[in-house]
């Protein structure tokens, strides 16, 4: 009698359990896991993303899948906490037992799952901003968007271009504004750069006046540079005009997405930033490779959701992309067979610029891709 | 330097009226019905997001507010019904965790509702910042203290000078015998939330245009305002207020002369310091245990 | 009324005047007041060793104002306690209680998320060993300890009329079971001085005779008892000594007799003024 | 005097062969660790309970504690190289020192004044963890080393399943020693009146402390364990919805039951798993739950379901 209901209570549990693992079905799909911060402080990164998995996956699959093979995509919100990222890549790769996974919005989130990844074998993809997850090199950690050291660069250049040399940082507490602020020092210090100021702020603070008073009393600044994602550079350039300083002011790639310019209103009105060439696709020249992707993907987002699309949303269709295009090569989901053929990836041309990897570089793509843009009347603008 | 302190003095002055008014609505239910209501920073969000996304489909701003609180207001009203007065037996602690559920799954209707993203609202009137002696300000922030000023005082002459009121008050001395003049208890009960609910939407509106409208924006502000009640002295409206505005004078200045990542630790050293010599709160009624 | 005391050794000639015994608590110049509304003033009085000590007075005289001071729940504003012969005035209840001093309550003060039989072995906490690591790891010695109090406060809650409730949820037990619950939970930890407040309040007459005998075995087994009660022909029957109060103010004292004819006393329960 | 040794031997019986025969049923380390999750959060639960549950006093900051053992073992072991076993003790050290210190003042204070003052003890944990960025990683957390004691490193799913089991039945056994001894009852005193446990002898104000460093030093064993075996913390793990989380699954169970405590602390770490097949409906279906538990069963789960069956005593 004890033994059963012990028996039938533990298998209540494995059930609940296993519920959302499935069963494998017939058609033997491609299996895809995704882990994004569709909510918390980053899901105007992450929730794009999801969407632009779900799109896909979707349009995939009416399309006849991939090599005959249907896409089966699960998506995980981690809320934008590493540790939750961490407790859904181990399901994904042990419930789910999923090919490949793409995402990691964050640099923490994706921090947090690459340890697990590297252990359990499976090709990641990820979302996420800073240069530390593809440097060094991690054999089965791969990375879309462009780095924090070269949207560092591309600040710096432009700066000199202005003959500005005192620069001002405001970074996020997080992730990817330590690692934007890590890098920031290090670009500064080769480009003769001086900091003048390196002010943080919370991810979630919604007021960041102290730390602009203590930048504006500075005499010494010329410029501010903020590097953070989320709503929290909206915050930061709505304080700063209040504080009517009336310096340059750069964000990071972070923010590139309308939701910034809309949040930010007005305020945001004559701040520059370097970012892929996905939100400024009308203007480029129609010499650009990349132009007819852009374009193209910027008319079925738009067209699927009815708003603007944002660069986060191309780094989810850029991941998903390279994923499924080297299981056409890999001939299959073989993990290793596959973590090699996204490795050869080469001329990819996505929404952040064409990508070549190798065994060295596991993002691909250089600082051509980086256009810098500036907000005008309440639009994105090629920066001259 | 001076214009520093009083940039600090305002914004602090700022936030802390938001902190005042969800303190406010802590103390009215926890006077009417020995609860503390941790869903009051839900009521803060449904103003706040309320009012973003109807102002954003064409509704004027000041119906948009009023529908928000109508709103809130309702919310308060079902939670008072179907969760608090079925467990009035309940310990503290049962109850607190009601309310905790309630908001929890208030965030998760909302989140279906108005979707996850950031919504804006428009300043009120205009965002020209303001220049006083070097310092300055958003129009938003005059919104924001004048709104809970005004609010505050409403609230003081409604206890006052009103016969609801007054019940309302003669419920948080004495239950029983209130119950004995005829006071419809329950009625008590559900008029301080859907009272807490109104000041809390109202707060949420006019601060959205400073910190954006999210599912989540209620979340640190309730927490503040509950720290704000206890500062006060937990039931005394005037102490909620009092509280809440040295909450967010305090805040204000820690980040500015300390750490602004440490700032929201400087409320609660304050409290603890506070409560380590006053374990009623600064204007707390001292109880003597009987026996 | 002397008979009840008889447990005594009598060295004294005379059969009829009973000599009190050596005071064991003594109050001098008590007084406490609360927000400037004075509860107790200027009060002292003494209970002899063995005796039964009445306090009387009417609602709001200061009695159980004096039980919580007595007991260490209030401290004095100003004034002396003492007890066996030591200052303790403002001393916390539980070191009082380690000198010998327990007491019931007015409002019922009942653990009731025990069982009944836990109540009164809460009432053994001075004897017993209650210290963690040996509780962690239930030490032997500690287990054969508990178990004899398990055993003890059984015995005790029979000696209650209470043997029906030993296995009882305090939570379930009717009203004048707790009065009893409380008595044995003070007795449990052996007390010299037990200081009852309002034993019989709320019992039927059956109840309050039933009252009235266990109040009388416990002084018989050589406790002193401090009784604030009501039930005047309560007071009267078993007391050795009375202190009349009224607004916190000592009125009358001596023995029943002598309280029971003085004018002020009579004139403070009519409602005239003293 | 049998009925309760009985009663409490027949639980731990059936704790015990539930985490015998578990692994059976849990397919793959995902299932694995899930369960051990569970665990953990289970023995931080039953050290919550003697304090929430047994002793009346409410705590809404004891994530902070288990944050604390926590980033011992990661920086102690980490920065400084320490022995785990090293910095496990010397985490519970601290945290023994520390809810000490402040527990006498704070345990002057009742209800919500007592529950203000926790939240903001552990509120500051969590913010001084978050802001020390040189040593905690900041708000992204820490990668932690594995556990390692004698050179033999624990690694893998199936061995800290048995470390927790074994863990969570060791606590689940001290608690309820405790439970049935003088200390116990007169923990249990100082909840049902404090006054009363006063005049027949007990310093409640040395038991309140007692109870609080103990239940702290749960939390900071606890805490510390996870970190090795989770490899990652972040200061998450110590703030105020860590903290409302655990108390929470002390309620649900059944507040003064330790059986309740670990069901409480199962059922809320799986229902946020199982509740991921709602997708946006998560949230709404975990309030809800939360709230109607509470106003039905306000006891909780464990005590209700109890006292569904009229011959059985609770545990």
């Amino acid at each position: 009698m004890r033994i059963r209901l012990l028996s039938t209570m533990a298998a209540v549990v494995g059930l609940t359990l296993g519920a959302v693992a499935g069963t494998a079905s017939a058609a033997d799909p491609i299996k895809v896991g995704a882990i994004v911060s569709a909510t918390g402080p980053a899901s105007f990164l992450g929730d794009p993303e999801k969407k632009v998995l779900e799109l896909y996956a979707d349009r995939i699959n009416q399309a006849g899948g991939v090599a005959g093979r249907p896409v089966q995509l699960t998506v995980y919100d981690d809320g934008g906490a590493a540790d939750k990222a961490a407790s859904f890549t181990k399901r994904l790769i042990e419930s789910d037992k999923v090919d490949v996974i793409v995402g990691g919005t964050t640099t923490a989130t994706t921090m947090a799952a690459v340890p697990l990844v590297e252990r359990g074998e499976v090709p990641f993809i990820s979302l996420a901003g800073a240069v530390v997850i593809v440097e060094p090199v991690k054999k089965w950690v791969f990375k879309t968007p462009h780095t924090d050291r070269m949207a560092a660069e591309k600040v710096m250049d432009d700066l000199k271009k202005r003959g500005l040399t005192k620069l001002a940082l405001v970074s996020e507490d997080s992730g990817f504004g330590k690692s934007g602020r890590e890098q920031t020092l290090a670009v500064a210090k080769e480009r003769g750069i001086e900091l003048v100021a390196d002010e943080t702020y919370g991810a979630k603070d919604t007021d960041v006046t102290a730390q602009l008073t203590k930048i504006r009393n500075n005499p010494a600044a010329q410029a501010v540079l903020v590097f953070g994602l989320g709503q929290g550079p909206a915050v930061v350039t709505k304080n700063y005009r209040q504080l009517g300083i009336n310096l340059p002011l750069y964000q990071s790639h972070g923010v590139a997405s309308k939701e910034y310019i809309r949040l930010a209103g007005g305020a945001a009105e004559g701040v520059r930033l370097p970012a892929a060439g996905l939100v400024v696709a009308s203007q480029l020249p129609d010499s650009d490779p990349q132009k007819k992707v852009v374009v193209e993907f910027t008319q079925v987002y738009q067209e699927a959701f009815s708003v603007e699309v944002s660069t986060f949303a191309g780094h989810a269709y850029d991941g998903l992309m390279i994923a499924l295009d080297a299981v056409k090569r890999a001939g299959g989901t073989d993990k290793a067979k596959l973590r090699d053929a996204i490795e050869q990836t080469k001329g990819y041309v996505g929404t952040g610029g064409t990508v070549t990897m190798s065994a060295k570089d596991h993002m691909g793509l250089t600082l051509d891709a980086f256009h810098m843009v500036e907000v005008k009347q309440g639009d994105w603008t090629l920066a001259k | 330097m001076l214009a520093e302190l009083l940039q600090y003095l305002l914004s602090g002055l700022t936030i802390g009226a938001i902190y005042a008014l969800a303190g406010l609505g802590f103390s009215i239910i926890y006077n009417a019905s020995h609860v503390i209501n941790f869903a009051q920073g839900e009521f803060i969000m449904i103003g706040g997001m309320a009012s973003a996304t109807l102002t954003a489909s064409g509704v004027p701003l000041p119906l948009a507010i009023l529908i928000g609180c109508g709103g809130a207001m309702l919310v308060g009203v079902a939670v008072a019904k179907f969760a608090v007065e079925r467990a009035r037996k309940a310990s503290t602690v049962t109850l607190i965790i009601i309310t905790i559920g309630a908001s929890i799954f208030l965030r998760g209707v909302a989140e279906l509702v108005w979707g996850k993203d950031f919504k804006r609202l428009d300043a009120f009137s205009g965002e020209t910042p303001i220049q006083l002696f070097g310092a300055s300000l958003q129009p938003q922030s005059l919104w924001v203290m004048g709104c809970a000023g005004v609010l505050i005082v409403a609230i003081g002459l409604f206890f006052n000078k009103t016969l609801t009121g007054k019940a309302m008050l003669a419920t948080s001395h004495n239950r029983l015998a209130a119950q004995l003049v005829g006071i419809d208890v329950k009625r008590v009960v559900l008029a301080s939330f859907a009272l807490s609910a109104a000041l809390g939407a109202v707060g949420g509106a006019v601060v959205a245009p400073i910190t954006f409208s999210y599912t989540e924006m209620g979340i640190m502000l309730g927490l503040k305002g509950f720290t704000a009640a206890v500062l006060g002295g937990l039931g005394h409206g005037p102490g909620a207020v009092a509280g809440g505005l040295i909450v967010g004078v305090a805040e204000a200045l820690g980040a500015g002369y300390l750490s602004s990542a440490y700032k929201d630790a400087v409320a609660f050293v304050i409290i603890l310091a506070v409560l380590l010599f006053m374990p009623n709160g600064l204007f707390g009624k001292r109880g003597t245990e009987r026996v | 009324m002397n008979m009840l005391t008889s447990h005594e050794p009598s060295s004294d000639a005379a059969p009829t005047a009973r000599r009190p015994g050596p005071p064991l608590l003594r109050v001098e110049h008590l007084s406490r007041e609360f927000g400037g509304v004075l509860a107790i003033g200027d009060l002292s009085f003494t209970v002899a060793a063995g005796d039964i000590h009445s306090i009387i007075g009417p609602n709001g005289a200061g009695k159980t104002t004096l039980f919580n001071l007595v007991t260490g729940v209030y401290k004095p504003s100003g004034g002396r306690v003492l007890f066996d012969g030591a200052d303790v005035s403002g001393q916390a209840p539980y070191r009082l209680a380690a000198r010998g001093m327990s007491r019931t309550f007015q409002n019922l003060q009942i653990f009731f998320n025990m069982t009944a039989l836990e109540n009164v072995m809460v009432g053994r906490h001075l004897h017993l060993d209650t210290r963690l690591l040996p509780a962690l790891f239930r030490f032997p010695s500690l287990v054969r300890r508990d178990s004899e109090a398990r055993d003890r406060a059984a015995q005790l809650m029979t000696e209650v009329g209470l043997s029906r409730y030993i296995g009882a949820d305090a939570d379930s037990m009717p009203y004048g079971a707790l009065k009893r619950l409380e008595i044995a939970r003070a007795l449990a930890s052996q007390p010299k001085l037990l200081l009852l407040d309002e034993p019989a309040a709320g019992l039927n007459a059956t109840e309050s005779r039933e009252i009235d005998e266990v109040i009388k075995t416990v002084a018989a087994s050589g406790v002193t008892v401090i009784l604030v009660e009501h039930d005047m022909k309560m007071v009267m029957g078993i007391s050795d000594h009375i202190t009349a109060l009224n607004h916190g103010r000592k009125l009358a004292e001596g023995t029943p007799a002598e309280v029971a004819a003085n004018p002020d006393v009579i004139a403070a329960y009519l409602g005239a003024a003293p | 005097m049998n009925r309760i040794l009985h009663g409490r031997l027949t639980g731990l019986a059936v704790l015990g062969a539930i985490i015998a025969v578990l692994p059976v049923f849990l397919t793959n380390n995902f299932h694995l660790d899930v369960a051990i999750l569970a665990g953990f959060n289970a023995v931080v639960c039953v050290g919550l309970n003697l304090l929430i549950g047994y002793a009346g006093q409410i705590s809404l900051g004891h994530a902070g504690f288990f944050g604390i053992g926590a980033y011992a073992s990661g920086v102690l072991v980490g920065v400084y190289g320490w022995p785990p076993v090293a910095a496990l003790l010397a985490g519970a050290a601290f945290v023994g020192v520390l809810a000490f210190v402040v527990a006498k003042p704070i345990l002057r204070l009742k209800g919500h004044y007592l529950a203000m003052a926790t939240l903001g003890i552990g509120i500051i944990v969590s913010i001084v963890l978050r802001t020390e960025s040189g040593l905690t990683g900041g708000p992204d957390g820490m990668m932690v080393e594995p556990f390692k004691i004698f050179g033999v490193e624990l690694y893998g799913e199936k061995a800290w399943y048995w470390v927790v089991g074994v863990l969570l039945f060791g606590v689940v056994w001290l608690s309820l020693n405790l439970i049935d001894s003088p200390m116990g009852r007169a923990l249990r005193a100082v909840h049902g009146s404090e006054v009363a446990a006063e005049v027949v002898g007990v310093d409640t104000a040395r038991f309140k402390v007692m109870v609080f460093v103990l239940s702290a030093v749960f939390a900071s064993v606890a805490g510390s364990l996870f970190a090795h075996y989770a490899g990652l913390i972040t200061p998450a793990k110590a703030d105020f919805f860590k903290s409302i989380e655990l108390v929470t699954m002390v309620v649900f169970g059944g507040m003064a039951s330790t059986f309740g405590a670990v069901v409480g602390a199962v059922v809320l770490t799986l229902l946020p798993q199982a509740l991921t097949v709602f997708q946006d409906y998560q949230q709404i279906v975990l309030g809800a739950i939360l709230m109607a538990t509470m106003v039905f069963m306000p006891k909780g789960l464990l005590p209700t379901l109890a006292g569904l069956l009229p011959s059985r005593r609770r545990a």
